[in-house]
This record gives C-alpha cells, structure tokens and sequence, in this order.
C-alpha cells in the first residue's frame, strides 16, 4: 500500500477513536494550495511540449463527459434513492465532477508504479470540473435558470481550485520545465509529502462524515461505490477510444470515479441551497473518495490492463 | 459622555456564502460589519470549521432599529430555511452616531 | 417582525477543556454554542494564544433564561476556581425560538 | 443566582497599535480584556485581514460603567479621529463581580 | 553551537526585548506535526529491522523508569518546595514524562556529531510519555482515583503528540525505508530546519515564562537545574544496564533528563485541575528546556562518555 | 520572464477578477518569515568571510542614502502632489526605506542570470529599513519629536522584520556556510518557490489596492513610478562610487528604488497617525512594487550596464 494511503487510514482511525489530532483550517489551505499549483505546473509543461490544437479533440470529448457523467446517476438517485429533486441534482453534480485530491492519489499510485501517462492530465481536470456543475442546476431549477447558470459558472471558474489549475497550467505553458526548476524544492520534490499530510486532513474529515452516513443508510453507502465503478468503466471507455495509454486509461477512469468535495459543493451551496449538503459529502467525502483511495484505483488499473490487453491496445 | 442607542445583530452562518451575504447585507442598509471566524453545533449539527465545507463566519452589524429590522427580515426570508443560520440582537450604545 | 427574549451565555477559557466543556453545558440544557479562538488577560496572568497551553476559546450560547442559569450555575460549581475563565450573560432577541 | 450588572465594552479596529492600546485601556481601569482576530469594513474600507496592515482586532472589556466611560472617552480623545475604529456598550451580568 | 540552539537563543533574546515577533500558532502546531511524524517515523523504519521482541525487556525497563522518576521527585517538591500536594504532583508528573521537542534537539546534536544511537529510541518517547501521568494522579487524588486514571489514560492516548509518533511508528515499520523514500523532502530533509523554527518559537515562549519564575523564586530554578541532571544519571545507568551504545544512553539520559510541556500539562489541566499550571511550565519551559538544550545535552554527553570509560564499555 | 514573476501578475489577475483565492494570513506570515530568516542568513555567511570594518565606509553611505532619499521626495510630495503634511512624511518615509519582497526579487532576478553581486547585501536592507522612518517622524512633527523619535526607533528595531533579518545575519554569521548546510531544504533550496508563493499573495494585496488609486488619481501614479526610477540612479550611483560590481550596484539601485510596506506603514501608523494609510500603500503596494518587479529591475539592470561599460567599470 502507499505510504501516502497510509496517512489516510491513520486519519480516518484518529477520526473514529476521537483523538485531539487537528489540523488548523489554514494548514489544510496551504497544502492544497501546493498541490493545485503543483498540479496545474505539471500539465502546463506539458501543454508546452504539444501542439495545444492536436488536443482539441480529446478535450471535447472529455467535456462531453462531465455533461453525460451527471445525466446518468440523476435518475437513479431520483427513483432508487427516492431523493428530493435538490438533492439528487447536487448529488449528481459531485459525482459528475472530480475530486483533485484523488487525481493526486492515483498519480502517486502510477508513479511509485512507474507507469506512464499522458501528462496533460491535469488539463482534464480542470474541463471536467465545470460541466457537471452547469447540469446540476438545470437538473434541480430547470432550464429557466438562465442567470443562476451564468452566475455560477462565473463563480466556479473564479473559484479557488480552478483559479489555481488554470493558473498553474498557464505558468507552466509559459516558464517551462527549465524555467520552473528552481521551483521544484518548493512544489514538485515534497509532492508525496504534501499529499500525505493532505490525505491525513481529509481521513479525518471521512471519518466526520460517519455519523451522517449512518443516518441516511443502505442507499448512499451503495450509490457512492457503485457510481465510481461504473463512472470507472466509462472513462475507461473513452480513454482507450481517445488513443490514450493503459496509464492515461486509468487516470481518466480514476476522474470519471471521482466526486467534487470541494468546488461542487460550494457551487451548490449558492446555486441550489435547497439541497442537503450533508447528504452529497457524506457520500462523496465519506464513502466515494475513500473507496477509490483504497480500493478503486487499483481496481480501475486492473479493469485497464484486461480492457487493453482483450483490445489489444497495451 | 453622549452615547446613542444602536442595534447589534449577529449573524452566525456558514462560510461558503459571505460574499453574497455581505452584498444583500449591505443592500438592506449596513454602512460597515466586522466578521470572525467561527465554528460551532446546532440544529443542524457540529460545523468543525477544518475544512472548506464546515466553516463558520460570525458577523457583527452595528445599525438603527429599522435596518436591524430589514437586515432580519431579508435573512429569514432569502437564507434561513436553507442555511446554518442563527441570528440574534442585542441594544447597544455608540460613541459616534453618524458612523452607522 | 416578531422577535422573541432569550440571554447569551458567553464564557471565555482556556482551550484545553474544551470538549468537557461542551459536553457538560449540552448536558445542562445548551442546544448549540458558537466557538471562536481568543487571548487575552485576566486575574490568571496574560494568555497569549501562540501555543497549546495558552489558548483561549470565547464561548456562546444562546439559551432560554432558566438554561442559563443551570449553566452559569455548572461553571461556577465545577470550573470556576479552578480555571482561567469569565462568564457574562445578556439580553438578546431571536428571530425563531423553537431553535433555542 | 446572584449576578452583577457590568458593562462590556467592545473595540473593534486596527492590529497594527494592539500593544499601545492595551498598554492605555489598562491605565484606563480595564483589568482583563479579550481579543479575537476579525476583519470587516466600514467608514475607512474594506479590512480583509488579509496582510499586516489590514487586519482588525475585536477587543473586548468587562468592566464597571465608571471604567467604561473613562476608556470610551480615553478612546476618543487619542484613537478615534485617526483609526479605524469602533465602539459600543452593553449591559452584562457578571458572576463574581470581585474580578471586573 | 548547533545552529537550532541559535534560533532558539533568538527567540528567547526576541522575547526578552518584547520584539513584535510572533508566530502563529498555525505555524507551530504544522511544525509539531511534522517533527512528530518524522520521528515516529524514522523510529518505524528501524523497528522494522528487527525482530519487535527482543525490545521487550528493553521496553519494560524504560517503563519502569517512567513510573519511578515521578516518585522521586515528589517527596522533594513537597517537603522542600513546600509546595500544595496537588502541585507537587502536578510537577513530579511533568519531570517523570519527556518533552518531544528536547529529543529532537538531542538528535540533532548527536547527528551534527556523527555520534550512533539505537535508531529505534522513538519508541521510548511514546513509551515515555504516559506512565508519569498515572502516577502523578495517584500523587494527587490517592489511589481512589480509578475512573479518572482511566479517563486520563485514555486522553492521553488519543492525545495529538502521541497518535502521531505512535502513526508514524506504524506507518515507518509498515512502508519501510524505501517506501517512505519520496516522502523524504518534505519530512526528513527539512527536519533541522523544521526543528530550528520550532525552537525559535519555543524560546519565544520560554522568554514569557520568566515573569512567573521570577514570582516563584529560587526553589523552581534549582529544582529545574538539578532534576534533570539527576534523572540524567538514573537514564544514563539505565542505558548502560540495558546495553546501549554511548549515544543511545546520551538519548535515554536525555529522556529522563526531559520535562513534558505539551502532553503532561493538558492532562493535568483535565486530572488535577487544582494544581498551578504557572508554576509547572515555569519550571518545565522556563527553566528545564533551555537549560537541557543549552548545557544540559552536552553535560550529559560528557557523563556518557566519563562514564562508558570508566565501565570499559565504550 | 522570471516564474516568481508569473506567479505575483496571476494574483494580481485573480484579484482584479475578484476570484474567491484568499491565503491564509498565517500562510503570508509563514512565508515573511522564512524568507526574511533566508535572506538574513544569506547575508551573515558572507559577512563571515570578510572583515566588518572593512564594510563600515560602504555601510556609512548606504546609512546616509536612507536620510536623504526621503529628503528629495518630501518637497515635490507638498508642492506638486497638494497633499498635508502628515501625508507628504509619510510617503516619503515609506519611499526612502526598503521593500524586502523587492530585494527577494532583484535577487531571483540576478540569480536566474547568473549575475554575481556582493554577498553581503542583506545588511544594507537592514541599515536602510530605519533611517528614513526617523526622517519621516521629523518631516510631519517637527525636530521637537524626540521621545517620540526614540520610541519609533525602538519599535522598528523590535519589529518583526529588523529581528528576523538582524537574527538570521548573526545566525550565519556564528554558523557559517558550513553549520547551515543542514538548513538549507527548508530556507535556501525551496527559496524561490516560497518567493513565489509570497508573490502570489503580494499580487492579491495589489489588485486591492487599485480602487484606492483610482480615487487619489493621477499624481499618486506619476510619483509611484517616477520616484523608484530617479532614486534608482542615486542608489546605481552610490554603488558605482562605492565600487560595487554591477550586480551589486543593481541591487542597490532596486533598494533605493523600492518602498517600504511593512515596517514603514507600521512605523507610521504609530508616530504619525494622521496620516492616511491608505495613500501610502496605495503608491508603493499598488504603483511601485508591481512597477519594480515587473519593469524596474530589468530597467535599473539596463541603466547599470550602460552606465558601467560607458565609466568603463564592468
Ligand atoms: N443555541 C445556540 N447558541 C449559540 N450558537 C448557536 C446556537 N445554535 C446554533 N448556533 C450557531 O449557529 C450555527 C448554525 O446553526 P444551525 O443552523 O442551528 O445549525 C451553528 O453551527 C452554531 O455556530
Ligand atoms: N475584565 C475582562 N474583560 C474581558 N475579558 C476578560 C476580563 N477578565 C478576563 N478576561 C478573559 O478571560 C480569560 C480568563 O480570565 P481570568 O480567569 O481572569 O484569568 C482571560 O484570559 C481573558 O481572555
Ligand atoms: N456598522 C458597523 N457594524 C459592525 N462593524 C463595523 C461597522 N462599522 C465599522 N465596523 C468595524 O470597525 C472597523 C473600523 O471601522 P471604520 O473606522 O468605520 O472603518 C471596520 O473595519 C469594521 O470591522
Ligand atoms: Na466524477
Ligand atoms: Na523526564
Ligand atoms: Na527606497
């Protein structure tokens, strides 16, 4: 296992036995301050290496994604889950979008495994964020909410996960590898390190979200498992019909698994206050994300390796 | 020394919507706030204030009786069903009438 | 608009006690408190808030009259002596008092 | 339960003359205070706390009205035309009166 | 001089002079953390290496240390110091316990030295921490004070300092050297640096605590010089005993040498309310640390060595 | 351009959009002080390798630059700007003094050039912080400020940045190049990336300056570019006199370029607190620093080149 999972498990326990361990709200701010840079850097330098235009395609189609991802669980959280329209809008808006801190996870995961991927990931990152947002809300207003969408996709982009992607692709695209080297000891060699104590925060937080999940049962602790696996399969779909390698497979898989537990939440807050935020982060914090930690992706890398090796493709 | 009767109205809420809550805020006649970071428990349930979801912002609005008066009006009207939300108030003297 | 009496029961103390001190004002009737980090000085000396030992939390609660008075009553039986701590109470109003 | 009635007085303004200010509230009677980290705005703009320079303190004082009148007007003598500043003054009840 | 005893010099000369610097108490519980976790970790990855068994009867005599030390104390603080029984106790419990902080700086000091040490010694620290707590509620409250004992047990357990050294132990033993190899730039290569900020704000805190001293007069000051030394001695006879290397008993002696100012005072604050949390800082803090760190490291070094001489077993 | 530069225009842009990006102030506080440790331990190591007096002529002159700087801009400040007093002092003393964020980047700026300058540098930010604070107190309060000149002067030399500064100058200079080395991973190597870091935030505290300006118009503007460029060439002539080399002499000419926004605001708001803040930040946060990171430096490099090759000095 991941040293860096390791820090999740010991949150998640130091959560559950009520220990004093705390990490101030600033810390947690800081960390994911790096790491978004960190992220956005990294694919910017490799959005220098390529042609942007030759990428066009694939983008589309991942934004195309993130609009059907949502469009798929609403009606089952709509009809199974017998949620109130809200509520199943906002939770189908999370698990449209990604969750950066398991993008994080699952580039530790190929790395120490020394696969490679396409580096431009982070690119996708940042196109999948928006999308689900944008269904979410006609979902729970309809399509009169012609202002409500503007204003909230105005709001998403200059939020601060996206400002810092973007802002960091840009930086990247611009200074280059040679040009950010002298910024590695700050942002790219404690990256591990940074991701630990990251994921030690957000074990900590999982295990808040226990009490909740208790309250609202069987159903969400199925949906947050199901949904990433067959989210999984589909961006699995995609990455090997877009031409990407088994490890760019299992990172698009990885970003179509993953639930939003920061920018969507957020969003929904303003967009869509009458849904129960409890509700979409118990299951994306408290089920989803710690799933596709410990076990998703490496079952999402299995899922590649037979997807590619019946294909073909690897 | 003079002192004038004000309103102090306090607000405790979620953090996620300061910046539209300042604007409506201002719009229903506060001339000036000052907020504080916070964390806290009630109806619906503890708000630990550790992560970007669970943040807490209590804010202070030193004004007349009318504006308390619209200030709590349009709260209940537009956030209270929807948000963590208290809201109280209490009389208070200030030096400077003409500040707020 | 129609605003209902209640008192806000404010305590200032060390952080150390924090959850013991939660958990019995909950047990004596609090059915929510707001927290926000303090310093200051008092009969107990100057604490700074830069580390664990200093640390202070502002405390309140806004409670009915008889709830308060149950907590007063608890803090000073059980804390007060023993502890850097202040207690005051006020009048406030509430907009809904079934929360309270 | 026997309280006293006091006065809490509240501060709000600059970090930057934290240590002077202390320094004159005590010379003024204050015997404890109680400081929160805030932000706000008001007549001289918006303080994000976000730097050294714009960030607000929230000070709060419980004294008697005697004490309070001195700082208040202590404070408008040497503070108040050249800070960010405000003030206001509310009843408390206080528990062992010995200590404000 | 090692450079982080400097920092520590300006912190303390910074907070004599009431300069306006502060740090913010974020910073100083991210420092803790990360100085917590590296230890634990470094001591994990050495458990590692050896069969956990062998340590047993080792583990059990620094145990026992931890229960006796405070016993020694005690009578001496209440018969000279004439002080309260609730205080005596209060202090004897913070003198039987470690101060993390002050075994770093010793680690530091024998790494500067390129002096070997058991590299497992973390494990003592944790081992360290609790026993003197019990026994200081014992001293306090009599023997009728079961629940409290339990209670106190268990918060300190659950305790920020020792759910991380003991997560760190187990996340170490678990991913071994080279799992934790990429997290190395952020825990292990910054560590004197880490440990540097750390004592600067800690003499920051010390110099605040030379107001109270001066109130409490002459017997914290001579009881804060001459304890640790003679603990010192029980450590470092303890050390030899059990067989360790030079340095491996310079840390013991360290150890016993050390007084808590993080876990102790908060159960104290909770346990035995009624003693002067003043009175006991003063003299762990005030008196204690600097003096362990400014002469009493070295002093201890010397025993050491004068006295593995002596025995042939150096 | 520089990265660290990137990273201050990308604050500056999510400021001006009004994004939600907000770092922690503890975050800013952090940074200030790794950075002005680093930079003074920069410093001290040099001094180590040459003999103080030596320096005491060059220190002299740069003492004296720090008295007249204020001197020139004080006059134009009260005829041509219209402005009180109080205001006109206080501009000037923020003006004459230094911008160690300033100096963090004209030493980014050299570094990536591999211009070499004199080492001991840091020491002139030091003896340039105070003079013009004092020259400042004077010009609003006349020369019958004398205990208030005492005051100020104290409290500038325990503020947080002549302690951090002055505190990492002996650091390095008892430690050596060789005692730090163990430092290093936390203040050297991540140097730049905590630059641009604090830049970003430095770039958020711009945008807001910007509504400040456009109410004080036009003046404020012309001055804030204006004064850094002419009072470049008397630091440009200075070093030339002195007998820097040209990385040297741009270092001083960005030092006597750049004004102060954190010990001279401080500074002011206490001894002159008639004088409004807001205009004085808004010319040196809003005008001149971005103004010198983003064209001064590589101007005042331009003016050095010229001006040496054509004395024929380089
Ligand atoms: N009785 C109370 N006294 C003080 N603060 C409260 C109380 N009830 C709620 N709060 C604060 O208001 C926030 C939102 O409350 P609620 O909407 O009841 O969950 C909580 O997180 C607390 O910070
Ligand atoms: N008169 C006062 N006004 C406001 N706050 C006070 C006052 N006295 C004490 N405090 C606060 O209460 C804490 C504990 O007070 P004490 O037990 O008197 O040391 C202090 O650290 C202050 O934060
Ligand atoms: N009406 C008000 N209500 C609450 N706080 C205020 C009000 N006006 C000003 N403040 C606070 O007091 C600080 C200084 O106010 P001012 O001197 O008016 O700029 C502001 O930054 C706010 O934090
Ligand atoms: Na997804
Ligand atoms: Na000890
Ligand atoms: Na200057």
């Amino acid at each position: 296992m991941d040293p860096v999972v390791l820090f999740f498990l010991l949150g998640v326990i130091a959560g559950i036995l009520r220990s004093e361990l705390r990490l101030p709200v600033q810390v947690y701010e800081l960390l994911s301050i790096l790491l978004l840079l960190a992220i956005g850097m990294k694919g910017g330098i490799e959005l220098a290496r390529q042609p942007f235009l030759e990428l066009a395609p694939q983008m589309l189609a991942v934004v195309a994604m993130g609009f059907v991802l949502p469009l798929l669980s609403f009606p089952v959280l709509l009809s199974i889950g017998r949620l109130p329209r809200a509520d199943a809008a906002s939770i189908a808006a999370h698990y449209g979008s990604v969750s950066v801190g398991t993008f994080a996870v699952v580039v530790a995961y190929l790395g120490s495994r020394e696969i490679d991927f396409e580096a431009y990931m982070p690119l996708f990152v940042v196109l999948l964020e928006i999308p689900a947002i944008l269904v979410g809300i006609v979902l729970a207003k309809g399509l009169a909410s012609g202002a409500k969408l503007r204003d909230s996709a105005h709001e998403v982009l200059l939020g601060k996960s996206i400002v810092l992607l973007v802002g960091g692709l840009l930086i990247g695209w611009i200074a280059g590898e040679e040009g950010l080297a002298k910024l590695a000891p700050l942002f790219f060699d404690p990256f591990q390190g940074l991701l630990a104590l990251f994921l030690l925060e957000m074990g900590l937080v999982t295990a808040s979200q226990i009490s909740t999940l208790r309250r609202y049962g069987f159903f969400l602790l199925a949906f947050g498992v199901l949904t990433p696996v067959l989210s999984a399969l589909v961006g699995l779909g995609l990455g090997w019909a877009l031409g990407l390698s088994v490890g760019g497979a299992v990172v698009l898989a990885t970003l179509a698994a993953s639930a939003s537990y920061i920018a969507v939440p957020a969003a929904m807050r303003i967009s869509v206050p009458e849904a129960n935020p409890a509700l979409s982060l118990a299951a994306s914090l408290g089920v989803t994300f710690p799933f596709n930690v410990l076990f998703g992706i490496p079952l999402y890398h299995w899922f590649a390796g037979q997807f590619y090796a019946l294909t073909g493709a690897a | 020394m003079e002192q004038h009767p004000r309103r102090l109205l306090t607000v405790v809420t979620e953090s996620t919507i300061e910046s539209h809550l300042l604007r409506d805020m201002e719009r229903w006649g506060a001339h000036g706030y000052t907020i504080t970071e916070a964390r806290g428990k009630g109806a619906r349930g503890v708000r630990e204030g550790n992560w970007e979801a669970n943040r807490n912002l209590r804010i202070e609005v030193v004004c007349d009786d009318v504006t308390a008066d619209r200030i709590a009006a349009g709260l209940r009207e537009h956030y209270y069903d929807n948000y963590a939300m208290i809201l109280y108030t209490c009389d208070v003297d200030v030096l400077r009438r003409e500040k707020f």
